[in-house]
């Protein structure tokens, strides 16, 4: 269970000056529950994964996982970067293997789960090649690997779909569904697509820009398992329909502020 | 539509040729080749007198009647340079470390860094041979002091020029400041490490003749300054060619290592031709 | 008025108010000339300036003028005056160490640099002085340490020229030490050592400088004799870094290589052709040079006035 | 729900203090001091005779007697490093650019630039005097060669060190090579420059007594070695100290600038404490 | 007008073996026309923009803009990189004027343009700011600002919209339409949306993977100017089906091969 109370998060910029990324954030996530993030772009999305992940302190507020309080990183957190920042010197195997070798724990064993999930991705043949010699979008399908290859119970994951095309995205939403499912797992996700949103989430988290806020959670009655086939549904067309009224009511308020 | 619509395969473009790569290996020593030539011609052309610089040709006749004892003395350098190396390339990786540990450290260490290198070794030779004896030790010391400290400044700019997002996600996987260190730190500081190495490995050699000037009785340090106060100018700019062709050596053989091992780090060709 | 540079063979320590009091006392200017001094690297160095023009005079050791002017074609000079006619090559030990002569080298510690003339002189007095040479236990070091290892027991014995003995004997007094000089004139080593020197070029076309510029310093050895406290304040005037006392006691010991019994029966700037050959015999020995040669073709006598 | 529910406004985290700023600027000097008493115990506790190794507080003494001389030796070393280091860094930028042009340039340029760089200076010095005069430019060209090639080495290590991304996008806009240069390759390599001239200023205070021992009648160079000469040890400690405190206030002004002008290449604060 | 005639881009792996990118590519993109490209991952979208640029030879065939054979990259070309690529030491602005900097074009007189860019992309406020200081969508955004800066005849865009979210992708779009209308370009543009894809494109071009090869190219017949109004449109939906249907039949027929 992830708890966010009240947390500002003010960032210095070079010139000294404030950026309030977010302001009075609180936002309770239910241990295996999948909740995903939308909201306009520079609204503080990834600032908060990056909170909940204990990356970057909070300036005013507090953040709990599991009950414990957030002060910095923990190893059962996975999180798939907005960027893929892969190490360019490391083959995709190594990369992905990256987080076991960075815990110190052994790497023998897990090779056959690395190319498990590299096949899973697509990726089957290209463990030995380095970053700089795949696509954008197999870069970030081998982020997505990385997080996964500790089998962590947090996923925090920053639009990891972003760079996919539509039929890879839907593959790779369907992947996940199923490992969320198997393995019961807590999952925080940030995307840009409303329907892939409600297609895999208990709740989506609305978020309005400047300062960032939460402007609404909305659960998602959609029966599980879920596949493409629900987008049809009136509670799936429903939430999208409500998600969708929310973001553009937010620009409108937004654009007619003075 | 047209006749050919099901061609072969496409080739790989070709990469750069057994030629090619023969002649950029040989290239260092054409070079070289063409300074001793350029010389010659300039020392015969313009007379420039025999005691100030004496012509690549007497050197070599001059030298070469001598060569037992020309090698035995380059053997002994070349030992020296070695060991110098070696202990500098040990000593500087933990020290960069400790400097990058903190900027509180580093304010604190770097002067006194600074101190040991910019103080001229020779002032420093008396206390090294009271100290240490009058053995090799005094010129192994010098030739480590007066080449650790680029090997410190480059590593230590690489570890800290690693981009933050490395660094989080580091430190997303909980990874302790030594697996971070080698696993994504040194890695990304390659390319600062052997500027490091490629500085280090002459001033090495620099370390090495300041040592054998002050304290030794063999290495080509030695033996130029014997050969110069006997006069035998032209023995005397041997040893000094010879330092010349061991620095080249040392330096290529940096830079054969980093291209074998590290080619993701030499960027030379990738963007190049 | 003629500028002219004198390129000195090394550090000028007190011995060498012998050149800095001609400034001040206006030797030089008597003589039309406006002097600079330069200090040197060494005699092979000095060889080289004044060879190559960069300075018109030098002070340099004749045994490197024989050497320099066999070994290559191009170091035209000659030494036109001699300075010390006597070598000022010495031993430095410490007191109570029961080292006296050479003889008492056997077994022990000397030390020594590349290219060191006390190192190569040595074997030469062997036969007089009845040592064996090979049971000198040399020691390569540091010049600047010398001093040091041989007050703390490191070495038994350092190469220093007499000159320093002042100096050095009064840090070693402040531990309770004293150090004695064994000079190797007194054992037998006869030959020149510091001359002036021109070069052939400067010989050649202009001896009158070359006459003017030794009769200045002739005037001003003998002041510095006749005047050692005076002369020791000039030259400390000229180098704060050395204390008059110092100085003078450098001085003193410097003078008694350029006034002694071989300058009285010569004069004062006159080489003999039967000390020349002296010197030759010893230099040719060491360094393997052709003993055939005659030394008088090292040197120029007819510029410098006997006095 | 909660009472302040409309809390003010979030304010800014904290920088750093005006006291944690002052003593990190202070803390070289701190660091210097603490070394200076360490020795000056460890002299008296030791008994290290003054011949070898004086402590502080005699240097001191006897250097504070002949300020006004020490003074002018001190300029005249300044002048020195200043005009070496200054040459050093005008002809290493072009250098570097011609050595990253082509990897055959490279291979053919850099064995001449070791070759100056690991041959001792001490024996160039009676060409350099023949050839410049005896006058400053010897020893300003010893201090310029004695620094010139770390900084070479670390230019060219940054201008190839750019991503091969940015790369292409100046190709994409067409850059000229020299605009290429100037807006990507340099900013880019700040890090790679300053490294280099942290090593190469302390390597022009080393240069700069190597050019005095050789070539000059004034300099801390010269007076180390006079000194040492006259048996004056603590004199000529006494200017290896100001020599060393010059190296830090020259290595302490290069921090100050990279982080005055170039502070997105100084990655101290960002990712440390 | 850019004529690709027969092209295929091997690229030397790191193990020297050869990994085909693009197989016996042929298109012709008529002058002022709107193309999108889309593709599954990994099939040679971005290779095949980066041909057409100029930044890499092709292994063999030919590309020719306006006539001319393409043997390096050309002024008239602006290119949206799929990675922001902002130098992280210049300001906001100033990665924006940097073609026009690289160029050695006068940038104060353009200084204006800038500004009104970045308002487009709704980052006025932020020229000053750091691309460390921003979130991934507005440095994409920035990305997008810098390509039009010199008002370019031909713009190459891949995924210029891939980190934004669904509404400032809309403004974003129609902002695009109405540059191209107004200023006549040639554009082509990559793409994971369909329905963007349709929205934008005179056509469509489909492609398929390994080796990346043209499936299909789509004539786009909806009427301009276009709105968002327009997805109901029946021939909206059938060029978004034809697409769809292309993707995922390729996507089978891989599948399907041993
Ligand atoms: N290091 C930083 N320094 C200053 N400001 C920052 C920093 N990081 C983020 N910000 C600011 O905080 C706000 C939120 O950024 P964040 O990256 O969380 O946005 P986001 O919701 O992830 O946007 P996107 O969808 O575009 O990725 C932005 O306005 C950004 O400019
Ligand atoms: N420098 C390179 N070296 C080796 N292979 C490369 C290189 N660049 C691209 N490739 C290969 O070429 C193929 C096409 O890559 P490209 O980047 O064009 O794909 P893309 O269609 O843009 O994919 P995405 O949608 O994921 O960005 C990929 O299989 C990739 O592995
Ligand atoms: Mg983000
Ligand atoms: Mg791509």
């Amino acid at each position: 269970m992830i708890q966010i109370d009240r947390v500002d998060q003010v960032f210095r910029a070079r010139d000294g000056a404030g950026v309030v990324a977010l302001r009075d954030v609180s936002l309770r996530v239910e241990a295996n529950s999948f909740v995903c993030v939308v909201g306009p772009s520079g609204c503080g999305k990834s600032t908060l994964l990056r909170l909940i992940a204990g990356l970057i302190p909070c300036t005013r507020g507090s953040i709990s996982v599991s009950g414990q309080r957030v002060d910095g990183p923990r190893e059962e957190v996975g999180f798939v970067f907005q960027k893929p920042t892969l190490l360019p010197w490391a083959s995709v195997l190594d990369n992905v293997l990256m987080p076991l070798k960075l815990m110190g724990r052994p790497t023998e064993g897990p090779r056959g789960r690395a190319m498990e999930l590299l096949a899973m991705a697509g990726l089957a043949g290209f463990e030995q090649k380095l970053p700089g010699e795949l696509s954008g979008g197999m870069q970030q399908r081998v982020a997505i690997c990385r997080a996964l290859i500790h089998d962590p119970p947090i996923l925090l994951m920053d639009e990891p779909f972003g760079a996919l095309d539509a039929l890879t995205r839907e593959e790779m939403s369907l992947e996940l569904l199923r490992i969320w499912t198997e393995r019961r797992k807590t999952i925080v996700f940030v995307t840009h697509s409303i329907s892939e949103a409600v297609l895999l989430a208990d709740q989506v988290v609305v978020m309005s820009a400047r300062p960032g806020r939460i402007d609404r959670v909305i659960d998602v009655k959609v029966p599980r398992p879920r596949n493409f086939d629900q987008q049809g549904d009136p509670e799936f067309q429903r939430v999208s329909h409500t998600v969708r009224e929310l973001i553009y009511a937010n620009r409108k308020a937004a654009a007619d502020a003075p | 539509m047209r006749p050919d619509d099901d061609r072969g395969e496409p080739e790989l473009p070709p990469g750069p040729s057994a030629a090619k790569r023969a002649l950029r290996a040989a290239m260092p020593w054409l070079a070289v080749l063409g300074l001793f030539v350029l010389w010659e011609v300039a020392v015969r052309a313009f007379r420039i007198p025999d005691y100030l610089l004496p012509a690549p040709l007497e050197i070599w006749s001059q030298t070469y009647a001598l060569k037992a004892m020309v090698g035995m003395h380059t053997l002994a350098t070349l030992e020296t340079i070695l060991y110098g190396f070696v202990m500098a390339a040990a000593i500087s990786l933990p020290l960069a470390v400790l400097v990058t540990a903190s900027p509180a450290i580093a304010s604190a260490v770097y002067p006194l860094l600074v101190i040991v290198h910019s103080i001229p070794k020779v002032a420093l030779a008396p206390v090294l041979v009271v100290a240490l004896g009058a053995n090799e030790l005094p010129r192994i010391a010098i030739t480590f002091l007066v080449c650790f400290f680029p090997l410190v400044i480059s590593i230590a700019a690489g570890l800290l020029a690693v981009p933050a997002e490395y660094i989080e996600m580091c430190r997303a996987c909980r990874a302790s400041r030594l697996r971070e260190l080698w696993r994504v730190r040194l890695p990304y500081a390659v390319p600062f490490i052997f500027s490091g190495l490629k500085v280090a490995i002459t001033l090495a050699v620099v370390g090495a003749v300041v040592g054998e000037f002050v304290a030794s009785e063999k290495g080509l340090g030695y033996l130029i300054q014997s050969s110069t106060a006997f006069f035998k100018t032209p023995l005397a700019f041997g040893a000094i060619v010879i330092l010349a062709i061991i620095g080249i050596a040392l330096f290529q053989a940096v830079v054969a290592i980093e291209r074998a091992f590290f080619p993701w780090a030499v960027s030379d060709d990738r963007f190049r031709e | 008025q003629d500028r002219v540079t004198l390129q000195l063979d090394w550090i000028p320590t007190g011995e060498y108010a012998i050149y800095y009091n001609a400034i001040d006392n206006g030797f030089f200017r008597e003589q039309r000339l406006e002097v600079t001094i330069n200090r040197g690297q060494g005699s092979g160095d000095t060889i080289r300036r004044v060879a190559a023009g960069t300075a018109e005079f030098g002070v340099a050791d004749i045994a490197t003028v024989m050497t320099a002017r066999q070994r290559s074609n191009d170091s035209r000079v000659k030494a036109v005056m001699p300075v010390y006619t006597k070598p000022p090559h010495s031993l430095f030990v410490m007191k109570g160490s029961g080292i006296t002569n050479f003889k008492g080298l056997e077994g022990k510690r000397v030390g020594t640099t590349p290219g060191n003339s006390h190192q190569i002189y040595l074997p030469l007095l062997a036969a007089a002085n009845n040592f064996d040479p090979n049971k000198i236990n040399w020691v390569t070091t540091d010049p600047g340490a010398m001093g040091a290892m041989l007050i703390n027991g490191q070495l038994d014995a350092a190469p220093f020229f007499q000159t320093h003995q002042y100096f050095q004997n009064k840090q070693a007094q402040r531990f309770n030490r004293e150090i004695e000089a064994i000079p190797y004139a007194n054992f037998g080593l006869d030959a020149y050592a510091s001359t002036i020197i021109a070069s052939d070029t400067m010989i050649e076309r202009n001896p009158d400088l070359i006459k003017r510029f030794l009769a200045a310093l002739q005037k001003s050895f003998v002041w510095a004799r006749d005047n050692q406290q005076a002369a020791a304040v000039i030259h400390n005037k000229h180098h704060p870094q050395i204390d008059v006392d110092d100085a003078l006691g450098s001085l003193r010991t410097g003078l008694t290589f350029v006034f002694n019994d071989v300058t009285t029966r010569d004069r004062l700037g006159q080489f003999s052709a039967e000390r020349l050959r002296l010197t030759y015999d010893l230099v040719a020995r060491t360094q393997q040079l052709d003993l055939n040669i005659d030394p008088g073709s090292f040197v120029v006598t007819n510029l410098a006035s006997g006095s």
